[in-house]
């Protein structure tokens, strides 16, 4: 059988390059650009292959911008900054969408309504993730602190089942999980705030920048006309949303239209700084990263935004 | 345990090897009083030792039946004790440890300590309590194999060959040492052996197993030994018996060609 | 073989049955919500789906082809480097510690270290079954050697068979046994390390079914994965056994 | 034992050292940069800010303690059920194939059935721990159950030894090299299994400081993570071999 | 191949069991010439496997040397064929199979096929050629053991108790075979037995193994076999000799018995 090996290199001794990208059920727009092979097209003429990796999440793209198996990879922004403290070699060069995809969520018959209620509740939540920095915003915005709460360390998919079971009062959610939850079990998102996420990003490895800049401008721009498709074509893109994560059209409309900002400034910058700065604490309590200084050189060091700045549509 | 007797009616056997049905028994009937000694004698593979794992239980015939004390034999029999034709001593256990396994369940702590070292010293063995049948000679795991079958004190004796492993002088001991335990506990014996004087000496009777050309065997001749047990090895009387016992099993013996 | 093969079938169909009805009861029952623990009928609705999106048979072909590759590969070393710890104290002695130390990273670290190492592509993949496939082998292989009854080898030494002979003709056929339940666990644990081979960078078979059905929340995929690993693995299992029972008799 | 003990043990350092060697040089050669392979003395930082956080030992602690109690009752359940498949065919035949399809069911797929079943805690981790160590033990026991010598088995019963009595004095003796690589296989998968186990609901053991620090990308962490799962791997089958050797030598 | 010499010097042999130290051999001097027979006596438990095994190869001496054909005996040994005490038949293979074990390396193919052919017939197991060892007697496997070691020509042939398992006539047929391919080939034997009979038809000497009390065991008597071979079994010649190896051995003969 067919296997996944890179396609074979050229043999005529040209030299092709390639391009490898990642593409996630949290960037709609790295679906979008896979099926339309746009970026596919346009780089033919220059002898540029491009190939596609799935990242089941911000971790593993990371884990395969570390491995230098892929040249872009999207991630949430917070994750981008701890792999760049962590010695990680990568530049944000796009913000992708203004995500909502975390929230706190408590089950249906639940009687907490508001995050003030949480004190003393048992609430799961994956470690180093979106949600979990989510969750600790909501709390110090509400007056508590994390000592209030017993945090209980669950994949996203185990948070669902243990809120749903009963085993946990509240849970950090992730989409597209959470929304599914919302729409099977009933359960309540009881606070959301949009600010609190840390934005979609899209990193490259320095070595990459330094050695293709001309593609990383195209990624860019292909993110640019991705973008403005979904927002020309709402319902072609939940349907393609839905069939690629394998989640209901109502649940990927949910998410896709209601819960992700996709017009927003694609260049990085203080936007996400200041989430940054938010959670900097918090990754340095929980040892995420080696020191506050490596992340805060990290904060100063990360973005990249020229490429999105000199962006065009093509 | 007291002797009981064993009876074996119209047993056959038959085995499959590669691919071929093979009759070993047929029609072999066989009755041992309670306290007789019988011994089997015949040519190699001709189902001495199938006969007898028959009559311990351990194989099942083909037809016929076998009775122990008149119930038939179990599965797992515990009136019988085995010297099975290899020693088959358990590898991980020291002698005395392999002793002990033939002891009756009822028997433990003191009484089976002084019971092992009984039997031990009986066949010789005192000084190679500790050894692993791995670390003694061929003879000695075989003197070790018959302690553990007399430590069971059994209804019924099945010896397969129990004494082909020893030297002479040792053999004549061991021999002597069954006859004495027979002689107290009154055991049924059943001893499959291929030396002639060996039956003559212990049995009370002698069953010559044999077969028609690539037939099955049967019972092919039943003779009772004269005279009381324990005999005396230099029995003049038992000459001609053991010319035409050799005769039976194909030997010409010296005896009936000197002149 | 004293029950008839029908009858052996019919027993080992029980169980399965037992635990389809106890399922249908649970999710039925309403104790679970459909999203905790669909009913077989929707996982079967799932297949359905899969079949008639025809990814099904790619999954099926392309996790079966990496585990048997990684199997041939990872049980191939284990019968050497077992052999080789079995036959001679000093590469025991040199070989062991170590293997058993690594023995214990599980798969899951692996990945990135692979990833690492071989990039992404099939090569990885097929490593990682085959590091999972080899600990079993290895292990009871070096065991199985070294507690042959002595008088064996014995007879090999006394019949001039030493080294390689030795090995063929004496001590692989008296572990026979073991070797074969090793090579069974090896396959089996093959089979465990797909799933995180499936992990690097991966797209199709089953293992990514189980781990993309997970992040999505869509449980009826993710047990249907399950049953077609269970269902492929006793399959493999039961050849594996055919193969080697055939390889011994003759 | 003929190569006295401190040989033994410095002959078992041998490819470990060269390991740190080989690893020292990459890592400084700049062939891979920090993040991607940390030299050695990085992790040994690592672990030097565990120790001095004091989380360190509360992580082996309760990593080993899961493996502990899950792997007695697996392998207990093993050596149960492997003995009962291997003395009784009709048992084999309804247990056998169900247990060789589960067998295939990787770690991570237990993960959410366990959680759907028992909820977080304790229980689930050590169940889980509990289903990797049960298979070796189970197929290895129950394979070398099924091939003792048939002489030996013969010699139980001509000495009224039946069912549990036969099974303590003949069979589970004549397969104690068999059972005890069963044992530590399944030892060995029982630490495999932790990583998945520690992915519920947990703060703190082995597998999830190795899981955290994959997430984080903190490769120094990962990589003593996977070390220390090695050394205590390789510790607790030590002292595995050791226990046994003690039992079957008294 | 052909007939080599076996020289044993000032072996000793000391074994550890259970903590113990254990001398079995000590001073153990024997010169076998090549193509020469002779036999090895002794109690149950006194060396004489451990000897052949030393002579084979199979364990290295405490102390003094073993030479086969001048130069060292190898771990190894290409030049000796061994029949064990037991049959030690593999039991994964049939009898032919076995047998086939036994061939030098040089012969295959069809040479190998007809070889093995032979020697199971000579040995009465044509029609067993595929049983397995655990589908045959204890008698059918020790000839096949023996048919193995036969089927290596070897320089030196041991042989430990090869006949003990055979009944009268099946044992006289093997002991006649064993002249016969020695005579032919003229292939050095040294040949364990408990059998006095057997040891005077077959063997150009006699030694004797024996120990003081407890103490490890040497060469005790050596004896010159008169009359040539093949020696008829009646040969009244070799009463006296009988008699007074069965003394040596402890056993009282009835000859002496009798008046
Ligand atoms: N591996 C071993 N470890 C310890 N002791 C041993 C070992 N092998 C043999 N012995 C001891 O050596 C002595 C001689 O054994 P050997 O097998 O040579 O006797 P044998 O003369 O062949 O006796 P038999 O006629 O009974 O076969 C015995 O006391 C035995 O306990
Ligand atoms: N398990 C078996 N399968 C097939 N054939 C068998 C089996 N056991 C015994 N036989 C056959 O039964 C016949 C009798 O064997 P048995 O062991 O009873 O002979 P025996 O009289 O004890 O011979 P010996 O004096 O050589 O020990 C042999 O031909 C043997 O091949
Ligand atoms: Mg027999
Ligand atoms: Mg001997």
């Amino acid at each position: 059988v067919q296997g996944e090996d890179a396609p074979a290199e050229s043999t005529d001794g040209a030299k092709t390059v390639a391009l490898r990208l990642d593409y996630a059920y949290y960037n709609p727009a790295s679906l979008v650009l896979r099926q339309q092979k746009w970026l596919e097209t346009e780089l033919a003429g220059k002898g540029v292959t491009v190939s596609w990796q799935l990242s089941a999440g911000s971790n593993k793209a990371n884990e395969a911008l570390r491995a230098e198996a892929i040249d872009v990879g999207s991630t949430a922004g917070a994750a981008a900054l701890v792999a760049r403290a962590n010695g990680s070699p990568i530049k944000t060069i796009d913000v992708f969408s203004q995500p909502e995809w975390a929230a706190i969520v408590v089950p249906k018959d639940s009687t907490v309504s508001s995050v003030a209620q949480l004190k003393g509740k048992k609430i799961a939540a994956t470690k180093g993730t979106d949600p979990y920095f989510f969750l600790l915003q909501a709390l110090d915005e509400a007056g508590l602190k994390p000592a209030d709460v017993t945090v209980t360390n669950l994949q996203h998919a185990d948070g669902k089942t243990a809120l749903e079971r009963g085993d946990v009062d509240a849970w950090a959610g992730l989409d597209p999980l959470m929304a599914t939850s919302e729409v099977d079990a009933g359960s309540k998102l009881i606070y959301r705030n949009v600010g609190f996420n840390s934005y979609g990003v899209l990193n490259a490895r320095e070595k990459f920048l330094a050695e293709h800049p001309d593609l990383a401008q195209a990624v860019v721009n292909a993110y640019e006309k991705a973008r403005q498709w979904i927002k020309d074509n709402p319902d072609q893109a939940v349907a393609l949303y839905a069939k690629e994560a394998k989640i209901s059209e109502p649940v990927a409309k949910a998410v896709l239209t209601e819960r992700t900002r996709l017009d927003i400034d694609p260049v990085p910058g203080a936007a996400q700084k200041a989430v940054f700065e938010k959670i900097l604490p918090v990754l340095v309590a929980d040892a995420n990263v080696k020191s506050e200084a490596d992340a805060r050189t990290a904060i100063d060091t990360l973005f990249e935004p020229k490429y999105a700045t000199a962006r065009t549509v093509s | 345990m007291s002797a009981v007797p064993l009876k074996i009616s119209g047993v056959a056997k038959e085995f499959t090897a590669s691919g071929r049905r093979h009759a070993v028994l047929a029609g072999v009937d066989l009755e041992v009083a309670a306290g007789e000694v019988v011994a089997l004698l015949g040519p190699s593979g001709c189902g001495k030792s199938t006969l007898l794992r028959l009559a311990g239980g351990l194989d099942t015939p083909t037809a016929g039946s076998v009775l122990v004390d008149g119930e038939p034999v179990r599965e797992f029999e515990p009136r019988c004790a085995v010297v099975f034709q290899e020693p088959r001593l358990l590898p991980w256990r020291t002698l005395a440890r392999n002793v002990a396994f033939g002891l009756p369940r009822d028997v433990t702590g003191d009484r089976a300590r002084d019971e092992v070292a009984h039997w031990l010293s009986v066949v010789g063995l005192a000084d190679f309590a500790r050894h692993r049948p791995r670390q003694v000679s061929g003879g000695m795991a075989q003197r070790a194999a018959l302690a553990r079958a007399l430590a069971r004190r059994p209804g019924v004796l099945l010896l397969d060959e129990p004494f082909a492993a020893l030297d002479a002088l040792t053999r004549l001991r061991m021999q002597d040492l069954l006859a004495d335990v027979q002689r107290e506990a009154g055991t049924t014996v059943l001893l499959v052996t291929h030396d002639v004087d060996e039956a003559l000496h212990l049995a009370d009777r002698i069953v010559l197993l044999g077969a028609s050309p690539d037939g099955p065997a049967s019972v092919r001749l039943v003779l009772d030994v004269p005279g009381a047990l324990p005999r005396d090895r230099g029995d003049a009387g038992l000459a001609a018996l053991r010319s035409s016992l050799l005769g039976e099993l194909g030997v010409r013996t010296p005896a009936a060609v000197a002149p | 073989m004293t029950v008839p093969h029908i009858g052996r079938i019919a027993a080992g169909a029980l169980l399965p049955a037992a635990i389809l009805v106890v399922w249908q009861l649970a999710a039925s029952a309403g104790i679970y919500s459909a999203a905790q623990l669909p009913p077989p009928g929707e996982v079967l609705s799932a297949l359905g789906e899969l079949v008639r999106r025809g990814e099904l048979w790619h999954h099926l072909a392309i996790s079966t082809q990496r585990v048997l590759i990684g199997f041939a590969a990872g049980s191939a070393l284990g019968l050497t480097l077992g052999g080789l710890v079995g036959l001679s104290r000093a590469a025991s002695a040199v070989i062991s510690p170590t293997v058993q130390a690594i023995r214990a990273v599980p798969s899951l670290a692996w990945v990135p270290l692979l990833l690492l190492w071989l990039g992404i592509g099939e090569t990885p993949k097929i490593v990682l079954v085959a590091i999972g496939a080899f600990f079993p082998v290895y292990t009871t292989v070096s065991a199985a050697l070294a507690h042959i009854d002595p008088h064996l080898i014995e007879v090999g030494r006394a019949y001039g068979r030493r080294g390689l002979p030795l090995l063929a003709t004496v001590l692989f056929p008296a572990a026979t046994p073991a070797i074969l339940s090793g090579l069974r666990l090896g396959l089996a644990q093959g089979w465990l390390f797909l799933v995180a081979a499936e992990l690097i960078a991966s797209s199709m078979g089953l293992g990514f079914l189980l781990i993309d059905s997970q992040n999505t929340g869509r449980t009826d995929v993710m047990l249907l994965a399950i049953i077609l690993l269970a269902v492929l693995g006793k399959l493999s299992d039961t050849l594996l056994g055919v193969v080697s029972k055939r390889a011994v008799t003759v």
